[in-house]
């Protein structure tokens, strides 16, 4: 029970990992596999953010009073984890961008985004 | 941090991101896509992940599927899985 | 005012900034581009082989962005290895934006701002891949590249657009594992910093989260360079790409990888946890065998000039990862002199397609006919090449395989040594194959107006003087392996090995 | 191929939770991640930078060169669907067209509410922009959310309403600027004799200013940087998308 309560949130983790996962190496429609991809990345980056998590704090912006005098750590949430899935999420839609505007060029050339019909033309 | 809501939106999540890659039509799973981004975004602001959120909310839940609905609309809805 | 100690931030900036400028001026004036990029790359060369000589006289440079000393800020860490990476790198770099010129022309005439603004936005990443000394740092640097060569990957002909989409799947599992494993490090350890991380880590080994982030990395970045049962999108995608980006993409992404992976293996993680704890590097070396041995088989069967290059690529891949997973000082020096050689021998091969492409448009072996008589000076580069692939001594490619195969012999792995043998007489038989096509004139038009497309058609100077300076490149490194091994390969091995 | 997949995710899924039973308990104060590196963070940010808000101040200043490639990536993304999409010459027809082309009516409600609200959309951008520092917020945000408020014209509207506010030669130009500020601020603190990207050495050209407040401005500096590139590229993304790169009327 206590190991349960301690790790549920990274197991969750661990299984929307393997549904983006099935759902990128698996499913036939390129436009799904994109879908596969976003809740992978995202998957991701809720584990990162589960690593910043802090019992007892809270958000990582200094409040006004503390000005002077010392911070104490233990009060504000780690921000690094924060500051690094930024920069993930940017790269997850900058990602999506260019993965739909191949599957545009792919459908325009082959007039079907499944995977299999694709490759039957080519043969 | 309240237990309670933290299992229900994780179990939100859990079904949105099913219900994406299960439905049979782009459009709606890219919207279902839509509603998943924004359920992470409540969980990271209920983590404290406050500037993670709001970008979320923004790049994920926003644009991302405007990009998507986009893509869909100049492609097909069809899909066999 | 600018200090010598600034000259690092050089190497990745110039064509970082140049990258901007670029798709401004091409709103302006298109024909700025090309020369801006040459502007750029040589000025990132200078500074790159004026660091190598700095790493050379004075050792290690450490070098603090925004002056934060690490583990709180991001660092550029450049040592004998990286040092060389970057000169192999930024001399490619220069050489095919000289070299691109008239083959992006033809190839995409109405999108030439946007290649070039890519281009440097590529060497830009690969470079910085190679400086960096933080982990997630190299995470960020390791999407530009990706994502500037499925652009770059996908604007080719035919197959190319669906062979991109594979690759973007596939890359962006790798960069993903990539991340995932760093996440393990910084959830045990706290920290992103390669050497901090090498400080710290010890007291964890033994750990299952650190046996899986090793794993998960490693799987990253073989997925990024198409090592054995993961090298399935490289064939199309590097066959159907534009010749510029072939050019620039096929002799450096793998290598950079094989970097990164040296760089994973020896300077966050270290020898003893990689060869002793690990203890899975004899499977590793037996699937760089069956690497060497299917590439060249693959390539054997192929009936196009281009998609069998980049089955030797694979074989390639196979040399450096087994000669690394040898665990010992001949193999680790066998691999990274083969990074520098194989790239520039494979730059010589892709170079000389480029110009086949741009002459006769196609790749095929059929478009080969009576080359030698057309192209004299393309064909003598390509033959050095196709010695040097072989192994012949006076080549680059034979003394790094020399190493290799002193390597496997000092492991007791025979296996390998059957192999790399192996594979050298499959390069035999298909570079002699092509000297044959290239010889006599094709098959289809040889009852027909042969004695007209005989004279001396020799590709634009633009092409040409690239592919004869890379070309005597190939004999300069030969020559002088000797003094590459002492003055920097001997300082890549790690220490406690 | 399925079969294979399935081993694969399971395989995966194993090594993952294995690699939990190590990690200390979900949100312990006392874990590595929140002991090492991250304090330092915390406790000096107001001293050494002068923002509260502690994720501004190491994305954009203790690990601002990771935020200058991110912000890269974007750019990238919009030059590669540019280079993908974009084409320029009307001859090239494609063989196979979209399903969905029927046209939808102009509706007169969506029309008024958008003239209403997208100048307020992009008071609160400038608003999350400007106010980074102290707030959740910053260059990325704010410049998402203008680029969506001009999204939202080409949405309602079409992509013609759009364009005639922002063309295409203007916004690939923004988002070039846009990084080049970044960069140039970088390129600056070089010039002024410092490591690329400190910031502190800007007090000898900003008057009055010392050199924690400083950092504070080179914050802020990139800051915008971020959020006019990124909103070119937004918008240049979705108009590609949506136009298949031929920049006419839209979805």
């Amino acid at each position: 029970m206590e190991l349960i309560l301690a790790k549920y949130n990274y197991w969750i983790y661990v299984f929307l990992m393997m549904i983006g996962f099935y759902a990128m190496i698996v499913k036939n429609n390129l436009v799904k596999k994109i879908i596969g991809m976003s809740i992978f990345q995202t998957a991701i980056i809720l584990f990162y953010v589960s690593i910043g998590a802090k019992k007892g704090a809270t958000i990582p912006i200094i409040e006004h009073h503390a000005h002077s005098g010392a911070i104490d750590p233990a009060h504000y949430i780690n921000p690094l984890p924060h500051v690094l899935m930024l920069t993930a999420i940017v790269v997850s839609v900058s990602t999506l961008g260019v993965a739909l505007a191949l599957i545009l060029k792919i459908y325009h050339q082959y007039g079907t985004v499944e995977e299999d019909e694709i490759l039957e033309q080519i043969q | 941090m309240i237990w309670q809501f933290d299992l229900i939106i994780l179990a939100l999540v859990v079904i949105s991101a099913i219900a994406a890659i299960t439905i049979k039509d782009l459009l709606s799973a890219g919207v279902i896509l839509g509603a998943y981004s924004f359920l992470m975004c409540l969980l990271w602001t209920e983590m404290g992940a406050v500037d993670v959120a709001f970008t979320e909310a923004s790049v994920g839940a926003g644009v991302s599927t405007v990009f998507m609905i986009a893509a869909v609309y100049k492609t097909t809805r069809r899909t066999k899985d | 005012m600018i200090s010598a100690a600034q000259i690092p931030i050089f190497i990745v900036i110039v064509p970082f900034l140049a990258a901007f400028l670029i798709s401004i001026a091409g709103l302006f004036k298109e024909k700025y581009c090309q020369p801006l990029s040459v502007l750029a790359m040589s000025v990132s060369l200078y500074a790159a082989v004026a660091t190598l000589i700095h790493v050379i006289n004075h050792g290690v440079i450490h070098y603090h962005l925004g002056g934060w000393p690490p583990p709180i800020g991001i660092e550029y860490v450049i040592d004998h290895l990286n040092a060389m990476v970057l000169v192999i790198v930024s001399f490619v770099g220069f050489i095919v934006s000289i070299y691109s010129k008239k083959s992006v022309e033809q190839e995409l005439p109405d999108k030439i701002p946007q290649f070039y603004t890519l281009y440097n936005l590529l060497v830009t990443g690969l470079l910085g891949i190679t400086i960096t000394g933080d982990a997630f740092n190299l995470y960020v640097l390791l999407e530009i590249t990706a994502l500037t060569t499925y652009a770059l990957i996908a604007v080719g002909r035919g197959r190319a657009a669906l062979s991109g989409f594979n690759y973007l799947i596939m890359g962006t599992i790798g960069a993903s594992f990539y991340l995932l494993g760093v996440g393990h490090l910084y959830i045990m350890t706290g920290s992103l910093n390669m050497a901090d991380l090498h400080q710290l880590l010890p007291s964890l080994y033994g750990s299952g989260a650190i046996f899986i982030a090793f794993l998960l990395i490693l799987i990253g970045v073989w997925l990024k360079m198409a090592f054995f049962p993961m090298h399935g999108w490289l064939p199309n995608a590097y066959t159907y790409a534009p010749s510029s980006t072939s050019c620039l993409v096929a002799p450096l992404m793998t290598k950079v990888s094989v970097y990164v992976m040296i760089r994973i293996m020896f300077s966050v993680f270290s020898p003893k946890f990689t060869f002793q704890e690990f203890s899975f590097h004899e499977i590793v070396v037996w699937l760089a065998v069956v690497a060497i041995v299917g590439g060249s088989l693959f390539a054997l069967t192929q009936k196009d000039f281009k998609k069998m290059l980049t089955y030797l690529i694979i074989a390639e891949v196979g040399y450096m990862v087994g000669g690394v997973w040898l665990a010992n000082h001949n193999g680790i020096m066998g691999a990274v002199l083969h990074i520098l050689n194989d790239s520039m021998m494979t730059l010589c091969m892709f170079l000389v397609v480029g110009i086949i492409v741009y002459k006769t448009k196609g790749h095929h072996f059929d478009n080969l006919g009576s080359l030698y008589k057309k192209m004299p000076f393309t064909m003598a580069a390509f033959t050095i090449g196709a010695l040097s692939m072989i192994g012949v001594p006076p080549t680059a490619g034979f003394f790094s395989k020399w190493y290799l195969i002193l390597g496997a012999i000092d492991a007791n792995q025979w296996e390998f040594l059957v192999a790399l043998i192996f594979s050298s007489l499959v390069n035999v038989v298909l570079f002699f194959r092509i000297i044959e096509f290239a010889y006599y004139p094709s098959f289809s038009n040889q009852h027909g107006d042969a004695h007209g497309s005989e004279k001396i058609d020799e590709a634009p100077a633009s092409m040409l003087v690239p592919l004869l300076i890379v070309a005597a490149g190939l004999l300069v490194i030969g020559v002088f392996t000797g003094k590459i091994v002492t003055y920097i390969i001997q300082y890549t091995i790690p220490n406690g090995l | 191929m399925k079969a294979i997949g399935l081993i694969t995710v399971f395989s995966l899924g194993m090594a993952l939770f294995y690699a939990t039973i190590d990690f200390p308990p979900w949100a312990d104060p006392q874990s590595p991640a929140s002991l090492h590196v991250s304090p330092h963070y915390i406790q000096e940010t107001m001293k050494e930078t002068d923002v509260s808000n502690v994720v501004t101040s190491v994305l954009a200043d203790y690990r601002g060169f990771d935020t200058m490639f991110e912000t890269s990536v974007i750019f990238t993304a919009g030059i590669a669907v540019i280079l993908i999409l974009r084409k320029y010459s009307k001859k090239e027809d494609e063989k196979f067209l979209p399903e969905v082309s029927e046209e939808a009516e102009p509706d007169i409600i969506i029309q008024t509410v958008t003239r209403i609200i997208v100048p307020f959309i992009q008071l609160f951008a400038l608003y999350v922009i400007a106010h980074g520092h102290h707030s959740p917020g910053g260059g990325f945000q704010g410049g998402v959310i203008l680029g969506a408020s001009f999204i939202l014209l080409a949405i309602s509207f079409n992509l013609k309403a759009m364009l005639r506010r922002i063309s295409e030669r203007k916004d690939i130009l923004l988002g070039g600027i846009g990084l080049l500020i970044y960069s140039g601020i970088g390129a600056l603190c070089v010039l002024l004799g410092a490591n690329f990207l400190n910031y502190k050495v800007l007090h000898l050209i900003i008057p009055e200013a010392s050199q924690v407040e400083a950092r504070s401005y080179g914050i802020l500096g990139v800051e915008i940087g971020v959020a006019i590139a990124v909103m070119a590229i937004m918008i240049a993304i979705y108009a590609n998308l949506s136009s298949d790169g031929k920049y006419d009327k839209g979805l």
